[in-house]
């Protein structure tokens, strides 16, 4: 009988008084907007029918700021941009002053910005499933992620003193020798951390709740996720298989032997079991580079003044969130005329309508969360 | 003396909270003083040693039945009840039929000869042990002298509840 | 642009991308902006002479099949097509922007836009390009198309062909003012709507403010 | 004036001492459900890997009474455009019906306020269901959309899960034959099972529908802090809020209560008539002998003075606890004249342990639930009430009381009738799964019309 009466109460309110659209602000102070991201929704009682993200709440105009820095100055600044994968930031980089100055980072720094950086990505990765899985309501997995994340910043703190903005890289390869035990505390977190990711999957991959919450949820098919321009595990969840980590290999990574997980049908779970795969192939990566550390220089020869010959260059590389482009313009002075950097959120984010329509409040959270954004980088 | 008390205080709150309910502009406070009486009576029952029914009244019209009203008036736009005359044009025939319904009540009463002030003889109290179990009572009159009535009742629930789902059904 | 040509640096990798133009040195000796001196000790001193000299050329002219069909294609609607570095850039005629586009999307295959942004050249005479950085999964190869247009000069959206032009677009009009014909809704996106002033641009100086806004909405005297 | 005073002295006379309980328990209660949210949190530190509140007090001890002065002393908060009065009201609503359900509550055969009252187990459950108005105004009240969102949301749901959970009770009032509480308990003494072994179908039902009920995880949709920030608590703050957590977690008690009495024995120990089992009764005193033993072993690990000096107590009173609960045990080995004399504290104190010790493992279930799953969508949670749960619980009445029918033909009794309502309850599980199976094959057309009703 509830169910007549609760009925006709809906019915009621579309046709007499025709007050069935409901516009929620969600953030940009929310719990579960990842920062300060703002998304207005109509709402048709509690089903999607439009979706606004609104966001610059911390536009900081990094590329305005690259502009008035030399090349050297600007590094740590990209660090902030995706603050929760730092490292792969200045990788980005890095590389692509080298590319603009023609030069190469010597093979030994090369492996172990390798290491780094795939250790970087298991740690956002990480961070990304303890807070999408408290997104849709699991508590618990997110201190285990922090726990072995934590373990990962020793790592980048024993290099190079930082945990979170690390700025590890210089252009032309490393600052920093690896430290004495680089090698056996990598190899420790790996070896540990297999079992621990097989924990998290007995938490959430077959749990009944999380099925139904991410099973059909934001499905983004192939070609609309191309045409939306989404990288990353976003693109690779749809089923195109392509990492910039293949396709076009930067740093050792052609050394090594790796998988690219891909999804079918592009729903949040596919997202889900894409990156749970992509931290197990970074944890071989790791693994591999760990084995043979050539030795030699970490340092190519740059000097202490980078005057990059005019000209341009675009870098990209496979952040943890997706595409990560750099384009940068010299002009031939100490600084660069300009740097556009392409941040693999702020493009992702755009799928967010696309995949939210049609779906409950609930889901956009979930949406909000697979699409695995840091509002620092949408917004520079 | 204490019965009396907490009868007339109950009373006079269910009297308050009836004619609240039809004053108020704001829907949502009319329904909350509906919840007031509604509760009231229920505490007459109780003072009546009527335990069953007190918590029918309670499971069902303040449990079941307001929630569903308060659950559609919060729906409702309430600018446009606000607009709305609140004495609409009937208010002559709900003048009709409250008079009536006074003259009702009024008339039993005296037939009986139990006016008010002449000693309140349902009021007297009996010995809480004395009374046979309540629930079990009301089960027996219902499942013997008062079947045939019941399952019509029962039949007529569930050819609305039949009817309401085929009508939801159509609809969507 | 079209300059000698000539090596500026000894690649200190011999694997590494070396300039596609020419291999010899030619007429300015080599001015290396970075020295190599080893792992960074003594300042570099020869860097003082590079500003008088006029700019290194590493930018060859491009003349592959793609190139081929494009300007079969379009004529003159492109305009130039070189390599820098290795990499495409094809720079076309702004009006032709968007069915540059579309072919490429759909005969050349470039499915995937990278990215799509604007740069500032106050003293040229059309001050913007536009530039969009395209991806094709099937060749797994990067192009770059370039687009020049003056300070008022619309440029065709190219939202229509690739939908994720729409953020990338009102990125550029909000960072540079750049208007997209066509677009759907070409509104700011980082800064506040009814902020003044285009920050990207050359002439916007990297401490300036809508005063106004930031009084008004802030209630604060500077954001500075 | 002086027919006021009389009435006063005389309803004082009558009822002093469902009075007296009355004011133990609400001024009891809020201290009791701090510390059942610093168990929450200690237990929920545990299964993370990390230690939780370990500041105030040794290992936390003080950290409910810290945390209840910090909401008392903040700003109360009225929004602007909110419905001042019935802002001020439903959190005094929700509060006022879950505390007023504790009454027809027994804890132990010598506790209970509301004595012998016929319907009983019916007022708990009618009188708790009244808090849900506390959520629905304050959700309306706030005039603000995330709390209206948790208002629905909660309203639907309870009325929802109200139906299963109501039927699930019916199965198990079968067997009692009574509404009373005691009487019910006294039942399944003389049964000599727990009538949440006879019909454990009932028991599932109730157990799902009242975590619903209790807006717990997995279904604590309507104030899913990623969802709706705090749903119908968005806009309360500092002490209006602090009443409706304290009604969050007087309504768990309730409904584990209610779960103890019918389905698991009540104050009953586990096997009440098997005597080689009567060592049991020394259980709680062992228990807190243990736990003061543990207390002061720990007392010179704490780093402060007053710590120490802390933990030393807390010790102290698990001893004294100890000592009290093992005098009625004790007591008759001594003398046996006494045996009759304190009987009654005897099966006082032990109901009071037993029944407490139920509630908690039952709580314990509904935070365990907490940590481990995700949260339902509302849609999903709708279904699962709607086309699992009720029919399960319709169906599990018909078939168990079919099988007490047949029961009672072939004169079983206590355990033997496990023979009939087992299959019973399988069938009734093998139906409703049927059922179920049956709506999700219609599934896939209606979901994508996507005119599924979330309310409905």
């Amino acid at each position: 009988m509830a169910t007549d009466t609760t009925k006709d109460a809906r019915e009621k309110q579309k046709t007499l008084l025709g007050a069935d659209e409901l516009v929620l602000n969600m953030g940009p102070q929310h719990p579960s907007t990842h920062g300060v991201l703002r998304v207005k929704l109509k709402l048709d009682g509690e089903r999607v029918i439009g979706s606004e993200c609104m966001i610059g709440y911390l536009h900081r105009g990094v590329e305005k700021i690259a502009e008035h820095r030399t090349y050297q100055q600007f590094a740590p600044y990209v660090d902030r941009m995706d603050y929760v994968a730092a490292v792969s930031n200045g990788l980005g980089y890095c590389e692509a002053i080298e590319k603009l100055l023609m030069v190469e980072a010597p093979p030994r720094a090369k492996v172990i910005r390798t290491i780094l950086t795939e250790l970087q990505r298991i740690a956002s990765h990480l961070l990304w499933l303890g807070t999408h899985a408290l997104d849709i309501g699991a508590l618990t997995p997110l201190f285990y992620c922090f726990r072995e994340r934590e373990e990962i910043l020793k790592i980048f703190e024993k290099y190079c003193g930082a945990r979170l903005t690390t700025h590890a890289f210089r252009i032309g390869g490393l600052q920093y020798e690896a430290y004495d035990t680089l090698e056996k505390d990598v190899e420790r977190f790996c070896k540990a951390f297999e079992s621990r990711i097989t924990d998290y999957e007995e938490l959430l991959t077959q749990n009944r709740i999380w099925l139904g919450r991410t099973k059909g949820v934001g499905i983004l098919k192939a070609a609309e996720a191309i045409a939306l321009g989404a990288t990353g595990p976003v693109l690779r969840a749809s089923g195109v298989k392509w990492d910039i980590r293949k396709a076009m290999p930067y740093a050792a990574y052609d050394q090594y032997k790796f998988e690219i997980p891909v999804g079918t049908t592009g729903d949040t779970y596919d997202r889900y079991l894409v990156r749970m795969e992509e931290m197990r192939q970074s944890r071989l990566i790791c693994l591999q580079a760990i084995e043979n550390i050539p030795s030699g220089p970490i340092m190519a020869k740059v000097g202490k003044v980078l005057k990059p010959p005019p000209g341009e260059v675009y870098h990209a590389i496979e952040a943890p969130k997706g595409e990560l482009g750099y384009y940068v313009i010299s002009d031939g002075t100490v600084q660069p005329y300009r740097v556009r950097i392409r941040p693999p959120s702020f493009v992702n984010l755009q799928a967010f309508d696309k995949m939210a329509r049609g779906h409950l409040v609930a889901d956009v959270v979930a949406i909000i969360g697979t699409l695995d954004i840091v509002l620092g980088e949408v917004d520079r | 003396m204490l019965d009396q008390v907490i009868f007339y205080l109950f009373s006079a709150v269910a009297v308050a909270g009836a004619i609240l309910t039809v004053t108020r502009r704001n829907v949502v406070h009319s329904a909350i003083f509906l919840i007031t009486a509604l509760l009231a009576t229920a505490g007459i029952f109780l003072q009546l040693r009527a335990e069953f029914l007190f918590i029918v009244q309670i499971i069902l019209y303040v449990g079941g039945i307001m929630v569903l009203f308060v659950f559609v008036i919060m729906l409702v736009n309430l600018d446009v009840a606000v607009r709305q005359l609140r004495f609409a044009r009937q208010k002559w025939v709900a003048l009709l039929i409250s008079l009536a319904l006074a003259a009702q009540v009024g008339l039993m009463l005296w037939s009986t000869g139990k006016m008010p002030g002449q000693g309140v003889p349902v009021l007297s109290a009996v010995p809480a042990d004395k009374l046979p179990p309540n629930s079990e009572e009301v089960a027996k009159s219902l499942f013997s002298s008062y079947l045939l009535p019941f399952e019509i009742a029962s039949v007529l629930l569930l050819v609305a509840m039949i009817g309401a789902v085929v009508m939801a059904k159509r609809r969507a | 642009m079209a300059d000698e040509p000539k090596e500026q640096q000894p690649s200190p990798v011999p694997a590494g991308e070396k300039p596609a133009s020419g291999s010899a040195p030619a007429s300015t000796p080599p001015a290396k902006p970075a020295t190599a001196s080893p792992a960074g000790g003594v300042p570099p001193k020869p860097a003082a002479p590079v500003p008088p000299k006029p700019p290194v050329q590493l930018q060859t002219p491009l003349n592959n099949e793609l190139v081929g069909r494009v300007r079969a294609k379009f004529g003159t609607a492109l305009v130039e097509a070189i390599e820098d570095r290795k990499q495409a850039i094809l720079t076309v005629e702004c009006t032709k922007l968007a069915e540059v586009s579309q072919y490429l999307r759909d005969e050349e295959k470039f499915d995937l836009l990278s990215d799509l942004t604007a740069v500032d050249w106050p003293r040229r005479e059309k001050r913007f390009d536009v530039v969009l950085n395209l991806y094709s999964f099937a060749k797994n190869e990067r192009l770059r198309v370039k687009a020049r247009a003056a300070a008022s000069e619309p440029v065709p959206s190219v939202s229509g062909v690739w939908p994720t032009a729409n953020w990338l677009e009102r990125e550029a009009f909000d960072m540079f003012g750049i208007v997209f014909a066509g677009h759907p809704n070409l509104t700011r996106i980082l800064l506040p709507d009814e902020w003044q002033g285009y920050p990207l641009r050359k002439d916007y100086d990297i401490i300036e403010q809508d005063t106004s806004w930031v009084k008004e909405n802030l209630g604060i005297e500077s954001g500075q | 004036m002086q027919a006021v005073t009389q009435v006063t002295t005389e309803f004082v006379k009558q009822y002093w001492a469902p009075l007296l309980c009355g004011f133990a328990i609400v001024a009891i209660l809020p201290l009791i459900v701090g510390y059942v949210v610093l168990v929450e949190r200690k237990i929920m530190a545990d299964m993370q890997a990390r230690l939780g509140p370990m500041r105030v007090g040794p290992h936390g001890l003080l950290q409910p009474i810290a945390d209840a002065v910090k909401l008392l002393i903040k700003e109360d908060i009225i929004p602007e455009d909110a419905d001042k009065l019935v802002f001020w009201l439903a959190p005094v609503l929700s509060v006022g019906a879950a505390l007023l359900a504790m009454a027809g509550l027994a804890i132990g055969p010598a506790f209970q306020i509301a004595k012998d009252i016929n319907i009983g187990i019916l007022f708990v459950v009618g009188v708790s269901a009244l808090g849900i108005f506390g959520i629905v105004l304050g959700g309306w009240a706030s005039n603000s959309h995330y709390s209206l969102i948790g208002a629905l949301r909660s309203s639907a749901q309870l009325v929802s899960y109200e139906t299963a959970a109501g039927m699930a009770l019916v199965s198990g009032l079968l067997f009692a034959g009574t509404l009373n509480v005691t009487s019910i308990v006294q039942a399944q003494y003389d049964q000599g099972i727990w009538f949440g072994l006879l019909a454990p179908v009932a028991f599932f039902t109730y157990l799902v529908a009242s975590i619903a009920e209790t807006n717990r995880a997995p279904f604590d949709l309507p104030e899913a802090e990623s969802e709706l920030v705090a749903g119908y608590m968005t806009e309360f703050s500092g002490f209006r809020w602090s009443l409706y957590f304290l009604a969050e977690y007087t309504n768990m008690i309730v409904v584990a209560s209610v779960a103890t009495t019918l389905f698991l024995g009540g104050w009953l120990r586990p096997f009440p008539r098997t005597h080689w089992l009567d060592f049991l009764d020394f259980l709680p005193m062992v228990l807190m002998t243990g736990i003061g033993i543990y207390g002061l072993l720990r007392v010179p690990k704490q780093p402060a003075r007053v710590q120490q000096l802390f933990m030393l107590a807390v010790a102290g009173m698990c001893f004294a606890a100890a000592f009290v609960l093992a005098a009625p045990v004790l007591i008759p080995f001594f003398k046996s004249s006494l045996i009759a004399a304190v009987k009654p504290y005897h099966d006082g104190i032990l109901g009071g342990f037993w029944f407490i010790f139920k509630v908690s493992l039952y709580i314990y279930f509904f935070m365990w639930l907490r940590f481990t799953l995700p949260r339902y969508r509302f849609d999903q949670l709708m279904r699962l009430g709607w086309h699992f749960l009720i029919p399960l619980s319709i169906i599990n009445v018909l078939v168990i009381g079919v099988a007490m029918i047949l029961g009672s033909h072939f004169h079983l009794e206590g355990w033997q009738l496990l023979l009939t309502t087992i299959p019973a309850s399988v069938l009734a599980l093998i139906i409703a799964l049927f059922i179920l199976n049956a709506e999700q094959k219609s599934e896939p057309q209606r979901a994508s019309g996507d005119a599924s009703d979330t309310y409905a």
